[in-house]
């Protein structure tokens, strides 16, 4: 079990972030797309990290991004979510799909 | 010979020698379990001036709880039609395996730990959360009003109780300066966190109570008002693994709480020709004899005392808890 | 890091963004434990004196050299107090503007309001601050965070929650790109620090990652991009702005574009100054084109798009993204001018259209619409609101002797100042105003050449001092423009944007 | 580099321990197949509702307020993030670390504050 | 050396805008009669400068320079002021052109009593495009003369667009958009010029850009470059002037706009794009002009033949005039592409006479619209016996406009056409027909009106004496020009030498 390389974790990375990607631009729960964009963020985290540790100029600071990175991710999902409550309240729905009420 | 085994490159033999090590912890647990159970019963049976189980197993009823478990074994198997079956089939998993995969980082004394983890403490708290998602997939799938609501407000307690617990030990990793549950308890060879840090080890136990879903903090099983919560559509040994998580916690919350507060196998001055296994084991005891008196003695809360207990109560004090343990730290230590 | 070396930073630097968090932090309170009943109009007041108290704090600090603490994620260069005040003038007006907007959603949510905008302003005041991607990222969350509960802070407003959540979701999307750029950023150079991700961007050794560095810079640029609203992250902005309410709007629109603006020069033309792209070439003239293309996108698509909207506040906003790709082609153009001509657009930017959103507030909230009829014969009705608005309309549409005409100029010099001028861009821009001649325009003819019966527009005093303000200010600025080309020479060096300090590092013995 | 064994090594036991959890349940209930009846009947597979019938779906939207806990919840364990790192390195970080978490702390208690005034916490 | 007198006259528009401001709207007769006040306090100052103006003397006189805005640029080679002054002058060419448009001010103010509502608004932007006007032709700077330009424009579209006809909107937006398609080649054209050049000061460039070819290497400007900013210079003022395939807005404005407003348009600000041609295409690239020699003049020739077929064809009388206009300027075309003296001095009396004589005619246009409603030239006939006067006075113009010997459009043309003779024969010849058919159309349109079986006419009395000032003041400027051109000439000669000693003619 010898180290895993760089780049494994950044193939990760990116197939995480870009299925998060997928997930917020075509899903129509918008629970779902909130999980989705979370998704991203935490690909983020996992690029921090491993270039914290195996990149060409490693340095803690990565990890430290990477802990503001998860509490502003939290913050946002909990804005997410509070803004969803009003506007299920409103609504009765949390399709994205239907909230359409502005049109081009 | 573990000393080599651990410093040495990974391999399948690593795998094998850690099986069997954790199949062996295992079935001490389960034993564990068995007779933590009985002792339940019997505890609860003598405060209430009653016997408790005496039939099997012969006349304390030894057996008693072996024979449920086979019962349970034999039992039917039902999913209901409406259930959602994979979820269904998956939650009691869920909601079992962190239970046993946290008491892969506890140590029960002083060479009687499996992994030495840097973040121990982090990696139970981290990892004991996952549970709840057993317990609300369980609710869900089960397509059952009470279980529903079972489920969710055990997902509100579990969740509401889980931030007084885990600040309160803030505390203690003050004063021993890691996260690492081996250098918690060597911290603590002088003098038990417990002394220092009171107000942290009160919140702790009483969130920890609350976590572990026991009376009076029982409102997602409460019998009376929602049959039994989110597992009523369970029945045989998915049942029982629901209730085997609760009592793995128990045996793992118990350990903690050792760990973090008691001391762990330190020993109690001038007794230390008693082995550390052995003190552990009586400090672990007497906080598991603890909660199961609180059980026998305080009737259950209300919903909205219980949360409100939590974030009303139990969170300020934590957050206090913090600083009385630096201002601990800076002045006496 | 010990309590001398901290005790050694002179704080004092920092006196704006303590009062702002002093006065949020205060305000919340307040607002906490004030009775339900009671007006919450003593709250804009105290707001509005700390944003002032914040502003002249700033003025204090002009001669103050360049200063940096807490090993420069914090810095008070000129760049930090040019846009810092704008920052804070923009704000200023938005207060005035919320403490006039009346509607009966905001009423219960109207404490919460104000320090939410301190808060945000706060946040976009340490994305001018800072060189740290840390620090930046955090001020751009804070930015954020409060922007998006702001827009949804009418509650029983379908629109408004609607247009609160269509931005979080953008939004979110937009923070994750930018972080992933981000990640990449700090994977090739270990650092956060901007100054010393630049020096390791020179390494020789991530000649061979080029192709990273490039994707580096166009994933963090696009990600950064979202907030001035440009392509391909504008979709948010119609929405957003027609749904929120219009104080939040104008802050979308002004306050919140600026710090977008304010970030994308801090981490792009530092970080990637003196990065090489692919085969070693200065990355910035490599990926040039692209950015050409974005900024072309952005001007084409705000001001095409902005025609076939009836609804006032959204065609506000595909006029802002327009606006926004204007203000992206000194940027384009790697002028040296960058600094003073986009300093200067938005200053411009701010008064008019601070200015026209403020007419549009007024209206939209006599009439109850938003729909383009509620400026049919407003001069008929109100000259005192049709004169202002023309005049901001002019400037917007870059009409000679407004401020916006000066803006646009510049924005010219820079395009075409360069060895190689940008010909088709300054042409793109060119054309694409013409195209806003006619969105533009259009109110105007319905302001003038239509009649109607409604009534004359009751204009409440602060609003009326902010309309003579923006209008006075386009006006006065439009025809000496040197009273701030003067300011900004005078006060500020460019160069201290470029100027890393080395940070004496106390070591003790242990 | 034998710490780095350590290190897997101690990993790779709290993979067997996930390993072993997953273990049990599967081989108990594998095991209880073989030993347990199978006598189907539809009224055994019906919801249980008290003995009544059950009528309509019971996959409800459930309270709001469970969400506002959920929201709570998500803000104050992500509080931990920092007050653990801090509390561990204590020692190092001295007195004014102490001023900072303190502000910290502060700013997020009017939080609680504010959710209380709020009547966030009001369960019912 | 700043003699305050231009900056004065520039801004002289203002001071009945000022009165305006402070005078209730509802008073029509005091708006009126301030509104004539006010523009005659600018012919005032013209005059006034006039006689402090050297006629003989050459170059600029009585300039004013300010710094005004200033931009700072650091450069790999060193620190570059990019300063923009305020630079004001005048030669011969816009002293004629500033006191035509005050003139022609005056005479617009007072064809002004025919407006139905809102006087107030209407004087304040009247008075803002005389200020443009004048700012243009005293600019003296790139910057400037674009501001002015520009300032123009936004008091036009209002007046179109209020105070016009049925189609005002739609006039007033192609208005606006056709010049702002002008303004825009202007004003990059203007500021590649600058950050070229490092100056916008019309003298300094047209130094700069006749410097050898060597030494423009430096600056990076090369051959390319300077055609491509002449012919952007011509594309812009082409819209302005207008040249055919874009004279569509100018047709749209000249029907739909109020009379006085028409008067001021095709008297002035059409010139603003000869002027233009003549200052910027001529002044600052004279080699690259006379590369496009040709194709202006063929352009010059289009103009007139497609302004004069269409005006033929025109059962509006204010289509033939429009279409006139765009005939006329193919004049200005015409003595522009000649690149010699007598081309030259005909393309500038054509952008004097014509402003008089389209002035003339569109203020009688008004005159009858007001009076019948209508301008078709079926509405009418033997107006010449109801409205005697009337009759003269159209007649008068209309023999001005084809070019009647004794009157100014006759030498203008005479001169374009001799000139063209000179270096393009075969094109000259061909314009040539032009002329006849603008002796047709001019004849068909006016007898008709004058002629011919009366109709019957509601309101069908002659030119009162508020309109009869105009009239005669136009009508006597078209024959002083027409019969004592040196007194235009000599004031010209200086500016013209200059421009054709850079043609190298």
């Amino acid at each position: 079990m010898s180290s895993v390389p760089l780049a494994a974790y950044l193939t990760l990375a990116l197939i995480l972030f870009c299925i998060g990607l997928f997930g917020a631009l075509t899903k129509r729960n918008a629970v779902i797309v909130l999980i989705s964009i979370e998704l991203m963020l935490n690909a983020v985290n996992i690029n921090l990290v491993a270039f914290a540790k195996y990149s060409i100029n490693p340095g803690l600071t990565g990890q430290i991004f990477s802990l503001f990175t998860i509490t502003v991710a939290a913050a946002e999902a909990a804005v997410g979510l509070a803004i969803l409550i009003a506007l299920y309240r409103n609504r009765q729905t949390v399709n994205v799909d239907e909230m359409d009420t502005m049109k081009r | 010979m573990m000393e080599e085994l651990l410093y040495a490159q990974p391999g399948w033999t690593h795998v094998a020698i850690f099986f069997a090590l954790g199949a062996a912890l295992l079935v001490t647990v389960l034993g564990f379990v068995t007779y933590a159970i009985l002792a339940e019963r019997k505890v609860l049976g003598f405060m209430q001036m009653r016997t408790g189980p005496n039939r099997v197993g012969g006349r304390f009823g030894l057996l008693q709880t072996v024979a449920d478990v086979f019962k349970l074994l034999i039992k039917e198997d039902t999913i209901p039609k409406l259930a959602d079956r994979p979820l269904f089939i998956l939650a009691p998993v869920i909601a079992f395996a962190p239970a046993f995969m946290v008491l892969a980082t506890i140590p029960f004394s002083e060479n009687m730990q499996f992994a030495d983890l840097g973040v121990g403490l982090l990696y139970y708290v981290a990892v004991s959360g996952i549970s709840t998602i057993g317990i609300l997939m369980g609710g869900w799938a089960s397509n059952n009003k009470y279980s529903l609501l079972g489920g969710m407000r055990a997902a509100a307690q579990m969740i509401s109780y889980e931030i007084p617990l885990v600040i309160s030990v803030i505390g203690v990793i003050l004063f021993a300066g890691s996260l690492n549950l081996n250098d918690i308890v060597r911290g603590q060879e002088n003098i038990a966190y417990i002394f220092l840090t009171p107000i942290g080890f009160f919140v702790f136990l009483i969130s920890s109570i609350a976590e572990l879903n026991r009376t009076p903090f029982d409102l997602p099983e409460a019998e009376s008002e929602l049959v039994a919560g989110y597992h009523v559509e369970y029945s045989g040994f998915r049942w029982a693994f629901f209730m085997l998580t609760e009592y793995v916690y128990l045996f793992a919350m118990a350990s903690l709480t050792t760990v973090l507060f008691l001391g762990g196998w330190n020993p109690i001055p001038f007794l230390d020709f008693i082995p550390g296994m052995l003190w552990f084991g009586v400090k672990f005891s007497i906080v598991v004899f603890f909660m199961i008196w609180i059980r026998g003695t305080l009737p259950r809360l209300r919903a909205d005392q219980l949360m409100s207990f939590a974030w009303k109560v139990l969170l300020p004090l934590a957050l206090l808890n913090i600083f009385v343990s630096a201002a601990v730290k800076e002045l006496f230590l | 890091m010990d309590l001398d070396t901290l005790l050694s930073f002179r704080w004092s630097v920092m006196l704006p963004e303590f009062i702002i968090l002093g006065v949020a932090t205060l305000l919340s309170v307040i607002d906490l434990f004030m009775k339900k009943e009671s007006s919450r109009k003593p709250l804009a007041w105290l707001a509005g004196a700390g944003i002032l108290a914040a502003l002249i704090s700033i003025f204090t600090q002009l001669d103050i050299e360049v200063t940096s603490i807490l090993y420069d994620t914090y810095r008070l260069d000129s760049f930090s107090k040019a846009f810092k005040i704008l920052l804070l003038l923009g704000t200023l007006l938005v207060i005035v503007l919320s403490s006039n907007y009346k509607k009966e959603d905001l009423e219960e949510n109207r404490g919460e309001f104000y320090y939410l905008l301190l808060a945000a302003l706060l946040g976009a005041m340490m994305m001018a601050s800072s060189a740290d991607l840390i620090t930046l990222f955090v001020g751009l969350e804070l930015l954020s965070l409060s922007s998006y509960v702001m827009a949804g802070l009418e509650r029983r407003n379908k629109r408004s929650n609607e247009s609160a959540f269509k931005y979080i979701v953008s939004g979110g999307i937009a923070t994750a790109i930018t972080l992933f750029g981000m990640s990449y950023i700090f994977g090739l150079t270990g650092e956060t620090n901007l100054f010393k991700i630049a020096e390791n961007m020179g390494n020789l050794e991530l000649l061979e990652h080029s192709f990273l560095i490039v994707f580096a810079f166009i994933i963090t640029f696009a990600g950064l991009t979202f907030k001035i609203a440009a392509a391909p992250l504008h979709m948010w902005a119609p929405d957003v702005y027609e749904g929120a309410p219009v104080p939040v709007t104008a802050f979308l629109s002004v306050v919140s574009k600026t710090a977008g603006f304010v970030i994308l020069l801090r981490v792009i033309i530092i970080c990637f100054i003196a990065a090489p792209g692919i085969d070693s070439d200065p990355i910035l003239l490599q990926v040039q084109p692209y950015v050409m293309v974005l900024a072309a996108a952005t001007m084409i698509i705000g001001n095409v798009t902005a025609l076939r909207q009836r609804d006032i506040k959204r065609m506000f906003a595909y006029s802002s993204i327009a606006q926004a790709g204007y203000i992206l082609v000194p940027f384009v153009s790697n002028s040296s001018l960058i600094f003073e001509l986009i300093w200067f657009y938005l200053l411009a930017y701010l008064f008019m259209n601070i200015g026209a959103f403020t007419v549009i507030q007024l209206l939209s909230s006599q009439e109850g619409s938003n729909d383009i009829g509620v400026f049919r014969g407003l001069f008929r009705r109100s000259p005192w609101l049709a004169v202002p608005m023309t005049f901001f309309i002019l400037s917007l549409a870059g009409i000679p002797i407004t401020a916006g005409f000066i803006g646009k100029f510049g924005i010219f010099m820079g395009a075409l100042g360069l060895e190689q001028p940008q010909y088709w861009l300054a042409a793109v821009m060119m054309a694409t105003t013409l195209i806003s001649y006619v969105y533009y325009f259009n109110i105007i003819a319905i302001m003038f050449f239509r009649d109607s019966e409604g009534t004359k527009v009751s204009i409440p005093g602060g609003m009326a001092a902010v309309l003579a303000f923006c209008a006075a200010s386009v006006l006065i600025l439009g025809v000496m423009p040197d009273l701030a080309l003067d300011f900004f020479y005078g006060n500020f060096d460019v160069n201290e944007f470029f100027m890393q300090i080395e940070t004496e590092v106390h070591t003790h013995d242990h | 580099m034998d710490f780095y064994h350590l290190y897997q090594n101690n990993y790779l036991i709290v993979a067997v321990f996930l390993f072993l959890g997953v273990l049990l349940p599967v081989v108990a209930l594998t095991a209880g197949r073989l030993l347990r009846p199978y006598k189907p009947s539809a009224e055994k597979y019906t919801t249980y509702e008290s003995g009544i019938e059950p009528f309509h779906q019971s996959w409800v939207q459930y309270n709001v307020r469970y969400y506002l806990f959920a929201l709570m919840f998500v803000i104050f364990d992500v509080e931990t993030v920092f007050l653990y790192p801090w509390a561990v390195a204590y020692e190092e970080l001295g007195v004014f670390a102490l001023i900072e978490m303190g502000i910290f702390v502060v700013l997020l208690t009017l939080g609680l504050v504010y959710a209380w005034k709020k009547k966030v916490l009001k369960w019912t | 050396m700043n003699t305050w007198l231009l900056s004065i006259l520039i801004l002289s528009p203002l001071l009945g805008v000022l009165v305006l401001l402070f005078t209730p709207s509802q008073d029509e007769k005091s708006i009126k009669w301030i509104g004539i006040l006010g523009t005659l306090f600018p012919l005032g100052t013209a005059l006034v400068t006039l006689s402090a103006f050297n006629k003989s003397g050459e170059g600029l006189q009585l300039a004013e320079k300010f710094q005004w805005v200033s931009y700072e640029v650091f450069q790999s080679n060193g620190d570059v002021s990019y300063p923009i002054f305020y630079e004001v002058g005048v030669n011969g060419l816009s002293m004629v052109l500033i006191l035509l448009t005050t003139v022609v001010s005056v005479l617009a103010a007072i064809a002004s009593f025919s407006i139905k509502k809102d006087w107030k608004s209407y004087f304040i932007l009247f008075f803002l495009l005389e200020m443009g006007m004048i700012g243009v032709f005293a600019a003296q700077n790139l910057f400037l003369f674009f501001i002015f330009f520009e300032i123009t424009l936004i008091p036009m579209f209002f007046l179109i667009g209020r105070w016009g006809y049925l189609e005002k909107e739609k006039a007033a937006y192609s208005f606006l958009i056709y010049n702002g398609v002008g303004s825009a080649i202007l004003l990059i054209a203007f500021v590649a010029m600058f950050m070229k050049t490092g100056t916008m000061n019309f003298e300094q460039l047209a130094y700069t850009f006749s410097l050898p070819q060597s030494e423009l290497n430096d600056m990076h400007i090369t051959k390319n470059f300077k055609m491509g900013m002449l012919i952007a210079l011509l594309l812009a003022f082409a819209v302005k002037l207008p040249v055919a395939p874009l004279h569509s807005w100018m047709v749209r404005v000249h029907v739909q706009a109020p009379p006085p407003i028409v008067m001021l348009h095709s008297g002035i600000l059409l010139k603003i794009g000869a002027y233009g041609l003549i200052v910027f295409g001529a002044g600052l690239f004279p080699d690259q002009f006379e590369s496009l020699a040709f194709i202006i003049g063929l352009f010059g020739v289009i103009n007139l033949l497609y302004g004069a077929f269409l005006a033929l064809t025109q059962r509006d009388m204010k289509r033939v005039l429009a279409y006139s206009s765009v005939s006329h300027m193919g004049i200005v075309l015409i003595g522009l592409a000649a690149l010699n003296e007598a081309g030259m001095t005909g393309a500038v009396f054509q952008v004097v006479s014509h402003g008089l004589i389209s002035a003339l005619l569109f203020f009688l246009v008004g005159v009858l619209y007001e009076r019948a409603g209508s301008s078709l030239l079926k509405d009418f006939g033997g107006v010449a016996k109801r409205m005697p006067i009337f009759a003269g006075v159209l007649l008068a113009g209309g023999l001005a406009s084809l070019g009647l010997p004794g009157m100014s459009g006759f030498i203008s043309e005479f001169m374009a056409f001799l000139g063209l003779f000179e270096t393009m024969p075969v094109l000259a010849a061909v314009g040539t027909l032009g002329l006849i058919l603008t002796a047709v159309y001019v004849l068909r349109a006016v007898l008709a009106i004058t002629f011919g079986t009366e109709k019957e006419l509601t309101n069908a009395h002659d030119l009162s004496s508020t309109e009869r000032i105009p009239a005669f003041i136009l009508l006597a400027a078209i024959l002083f020009i027409g019969l004592y051109p040196a007194w235009l000439s000599d004031m010209l000669r200086p500016t013209l030498d200059s421009i054709l000693l850079g043609l190298g003619g």
